[in-house]
């Protein structure tokens, strides 16, 4: 492969990189790939994640675009439609709002609409801001919109070993996908696991750990902070299963309901607002399938019902964290649990980590 | 004389279907919207003679003509309206979802300017790949107005790709006047100008002058010489959806109902056959076959078995 | 009053007529109120709902627009910041997609972003489409996406009693208001019921029936459907509650956890597609609240997670009807019903009564 | 003379201000994105001297100068930056949303063009309510390519509403130049006539060229002939985004950014008040008397107190 990056130990590598190899290796798998985005080929190559593509594959097929988010989708299903395989990329979820026209009444529809006869092997890659004042408009996730489409594709990566994997069988799909990817975790480690081969077959969910006393379903961002939740109420005694739904299609969720049906509990994290959300649709499939093996009501922890603000003191309390997980795991199951997670007080709460400098 | 037949052909034909179409729309067997090209036969007949089967073709919801005069299946279009097993989508896409590949007529949509995005990413494909093909896309004057036509205009003239944008300015959309529109003076042409399409207008209910009109743009735009579009001034004899006459609701001035009536695409064509000096009897013959087609066709659509809807969740992904 | 549809006894009037009459209404009292919409002054007059209105107000208070479905909805918003009052009118949900950017973007936050400063008293009529191959893209309702962003309040008539006044309220209102109508309850009559005045208090949940054996709840169309059920099961000696979600804010749902503590039982009627839906919100709004009431798990009714096809033969099995509804409410009693409801064969089934001989 | 020091204030003080705020933002506690107008002076100077109080303003990401020279408040500015209980919206919008009411700046959006229609609505309240006041809305040459300009543009044409678009054309969107967005040949002007607004370009650098054209236009669009569009040529000195200059990454030709920056508005002025004669003394005083300015608005941002998110919830609904 030419102009990926490469690491020296796959462990060493990040979300970033990942996500960068996928797209070189799907560029060279498929000739008929094409490429494109506002700012996909400029010196930020998109954080990072579209870095060397134009230079190995040429303007031809990897390029800028105008500022005409509703059209340039349409050109995308367009092509596809005429036989190119399309990637798109939006550096803000928040700017795709331009374009549902097309993505409802074109792309999730073609196929089913012309009985079969045409495809759309289209995949969009949406960013979800956060912190650093990115305020009302450039940071909303409205995952649960996507997943309420019939025709759609939604796959919402969250460990820095499945994403290359993940994003590769999106472009390679025959479908519209849409791929969230959150901000914050373009620069994670994929520490020790490995890194899957970019062909390993599709998993809708994923189960990091097992635990007998309360499923914990969660996805992007959130994922990591119900990690480091269920590390610190195993220290407590407490044995929570995290389950993340890659896929936001209930009818491939049937690893979550053998959970809830081994722990009679479930607390859903939510990486967007609660309400006629993605975690409205975890409880009700979950209380519909597993009614009798559920012992407490089923929780939800997302973000509050009011837009993200922008200013650092108004955003504290916006994100729940893993202490908000602990505390919701303690209070199902009926228990106090003593202390809290040192948070890592050095890095400000409206930034990833100290590599984050702003300002977007 | 034969070029003259041949599109007299073409646009009668047309006219006959639709108007077929609209005599037993009232049966309530076909159970769809739908928007007849009644009066705008000319525009879709004159520029697909400059077209190849190789190039594609994409519409909106008033599709009939278009598809119609690029080869597409008769049989399928009736058996579509029927809701048939047999219609072109299977009775899934209705009238105003219509394809036939084989023809190369891609696809129409049902949402106004929506489908232009999508014959301008087919062209795009088309570069890329170094095909030897183009794109038309039909649509409104209404459809215009919208954002998707500007920016799919404006990136088609960026990369200089082989598209064809023809506007069927029929001076209405659904009821609505160019006044509660576009400001007066509005030019098509000149705004696809400054855009920066290479662009003409043209009498669109002279098949012949949209012909010629349209064979200079595909020939330029085949050549690689960047995009084009083709105004095709016409008017809709009927109401905007549905098989009817609708003058008497007093929308439309009856003069101007009157002078477009009279620049009828196919009245103006068998007179100018008649004048040449051909036969009548030719005429009425070429008449009946065309009927004897449409027939047919409708014999075929209702013989059509109806389609299952056991499997109706399937092609929900590919 | 000037030109409004004043029938003769209150009880004859339709739904389209109320909505009329609410427009006319709310012109009068509030001079500032612009109006617009593709069609909206034509001579089919949205379906007559908006019949008389440039006549009696004039072109400059109430006028057609061009096919510019985004950029007039930022000019609604624009106008509605500066102080007019704005109601827009779309023939179909489905056209109004090109527009989220400006309803969530701007609309939705606007209120909250500016700390309260400027307000946006916008109200935007969404008709759902269905039947007469109305298909893929003419009969969407994505009700649940506009529920779920905070902002923005969703209203969804179902009967001609009320309907008047609460479009009239969602006019009044000093927020963007979604106000979904269906198609087929146009010529709804108004019947035994007597109107409610224009400016009766907003309900957000109506009981519209009692009953001590289960729940049902549903909107729009889905209301009228459950009512000839709890007609036909009460003979059958099952008491069924019909609960209407007239707003679709959960916080106002109080009426829907009371009853289903009474009931312990509880039926979703949908009109939309229920993964991801408000049908989704309900189940898990209610599983949260009233968990140890609950008996049985809770169901969902609502359309088939694929769009609607255009053929009349293919939409028969789309839309759940009362029959449907007897049939779950049944397998949730655990009891056979014997029978089912006389449907009206005179009527095809892609049709809401004869009145209608299509085109749209 | 006492113009040109009246725009020399303006200016540089708009130029001060951007500059005390790159300064500072690496000491992270303007923890927002923030889209520095350096450069770009001349053409929010030369708009505002032609606007009344109660004319009206909307803009987009870049506001920071349309907002100053509109008279918005410098001290809400920086306390918004600092995300402080007296930033003009309390903390909860940013730099990419600004308001001033008082000052008749409306409000800036963080969406790319989507704040034209905002305008284009704010003129057709003024419009119907006969108000004597007109709404400026500014944006730049990317938000040009979005169908919400070429829509709202339509509109304000068909109805004669009281709106001028300003165009800053910086020649980029981010680090995006225009062969990659738009076609060669495009003229933002000519388009504007073609969709049907009185349209005419000027040095976007050149304040006194800009307030000329503007006040012939505002003029016109004030007196009921309709809506107009000013475009501005300019230039952005720094990084599209943030506080630093970024040619290092080489997405610009350092002789056009040479070129330009000796074009610099401030410098420009300065020169031509040197010439003039103006006393160097007077300068620095001038400048002296805004950096005072700016010290105390910073002192107040400082000082303000920061917002309570236990009131997060409020101001939801009206
Ligand atoms: C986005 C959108 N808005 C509105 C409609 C309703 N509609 C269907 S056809 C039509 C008229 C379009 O006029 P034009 O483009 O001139 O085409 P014509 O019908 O005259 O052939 C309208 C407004 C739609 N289908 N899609
Ligand atoms: C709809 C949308 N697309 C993309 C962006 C990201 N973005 C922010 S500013 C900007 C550049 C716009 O360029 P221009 O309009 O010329 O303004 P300038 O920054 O040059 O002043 C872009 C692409 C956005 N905010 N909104
Ligand atoms: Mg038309
Ligand atoms: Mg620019």
């Amino acid at each position: 492969m030419t102009g990926t990056y490469m690491p020296e130990s796959p462990n060493n590598t990040t979300f970033r990189e990942q996500l960068n190899l996928a797209q070189h290796a799907a560029m060279e798998a498929d000739k008929s790939m094409l490429s494109f985005g506002l700012g996909i080929s400029d010196p930020k190559a998109i954080f990072g994640t579209t870095a060397n593509l134009a230079e190995s594959f040429g303007s031809h097929r990897v390029f800028d675009m105008p500022t005409s988010e509703n059209a340039m989708t349409g050109i995308g299903i367009g092509a596809a439609i005429a036989g190119s395989r399309v990637l798109m990329t939006h550096q803000r979820m928040d700017f795709f709002l331009l374009a549902m026209d097309q993505l409802v009444n074109n792309a999730a529809k073609w196929h089913y609409m012309f009985n079969g006869q045409m495809k759309v092997p289209l995949t969009i890659r949406l960013i979800v801001g956060r912190g650093w004042g990115q305020g009302p408009t450039h940071a909303q996730n409205l995952q649960s919109w996507f997943a309420h489409v019939p025709g759609l594709k939604v796959v919402v990566p969250s460990k820095t070993d499945a994403v290359a994997s993940q994003l590769y069988s999106a472009i390679m799909d025959d479908n519209p996908v849409i791929f969230i990817e959150h901000r914050w975790l373009h620069e994670q480690q994929c520490g020790s696991t490995s890194v899957l081969p970019l062909q390993s077959p599709h998993e809708s969910v994923r189960v990091h750990r097992q635990g007998a006393d309360c499923t914990i379903v969660a996805n992007s961002f959130m994922v990591l902070e119900a990690l480091i939740a269920a590390d610190f109420l195993q220290h407590r005694g407490i044995n929570v299963e995290v389950v993340e739904t890659v896929s936001l299609e209930q009818s491939e969720w049937q690893k979550i309901y053998d959970s809830v049906e081994k722990t009679g509990r479930l607390l859903v994290c939510d990486s967007a607002h609660g309400h006629f959300s993605v975690a409205s649709e975890v409880v009700s499939s979950v209380t519909e399938q597993c009614f009798k093996a559920l012992t407490e009501a089923p929780r939800r922890l997302c973000l509050p019902p009011y837009p993200e603000p922008t200013s650092y003191y108004l955003t504290k309390p916006f994100y729940r964290n893993a202490n908000d997980i602990v505390a919701a795991v303690a209070e199902m199951m009926g228990v106090k649990v003593a202390g809290g997670i040192e948070l890592d007080v050095s890095t400000p709460h409206d930034v990833p980590g100290n590599w984050f400098k702003g300002p977007f | 004389m034969n070029k003259l037949l041949a599109y007299y052909h073409d646009v009668l034909r047309i006219r006959l279907i639709e108007e077929a179409i609209a005599t037993r729309y009232s049966d309530q067997q076909m159970r769809c919207p739908t928007h007849l090209s009644i009066g705008q036969e000319a525009a879709a007949v004159g520029v697909s003679r400059s077209l190849r089967v190789t190039d594609n073709v994409y519409s909106s919801h008033r599709a009939h003509a278009h598809y119609l005069a690029k080869g597409g299946s008769l049989k399928a279009l009736i058996a579509e309206l029927y809701g048939k097993q047999d219609g072109c989508t299977g009775g899934r896409g209705g009238s105003m979802h219509l394809t036939d590949l084989d023809a190369g007529f891609i696809a129409s949509t049902a949402i106004v300017g929506n489908s232009i995005p999508l014959a301008v990413g087919n062209a795009l494909h088309q570069q890329v790949q170094r095909l030897d093909h183009i794109t038309v896309t039909y649509f409104g004057d209404g459809a215009t107005e919208e954002g998707s036509f500007y920016e799919a205009a404006n990136f088609a003239a960026l990369k200089q790709l082989p598209v064809l944008f023809v506007c069927e300015n029929n001076r209405f959309s659904v009821y609505s006047p160019m006044t509660v529109r576009q400001p007066s003076g509005r030019s098509i042409v000149e705004l696809s100008r400054a855009i920066g399409l290479r662009a003409e207008e043209v009498d669109g209910n002279d098949v012949e002058a949209v012909h010629k009109a349209s064979e200079t743009l595909v020939d330029k735009v085949r050549k690689g010489e960047g995009p084009a579009l083709l105004e095709c001034h016409t008017y809709r004899h009927r109401e905007h959806c549905g098989p009817n006459f609708d003058d008497q609701l007093g929308y439309r001035a009856p003069e101007e109902v009157e002078q477009w009536m009279q620049r009828d695409p196919v009245t103006q064509l068998h007179n100018k056959l008649v004048s040449a000096g051909v036969d009548e009897s030719r005429l009425v013959l070429l008449k009946q076959q065309i009927e004897d087609e449409i027939y047919e066709a409708f014999a075929f659509a209702k013989a059509s078995s109806t389609p299952n809807p056991d499997y109706n969740d399937r092609y929900l992904y590919a």
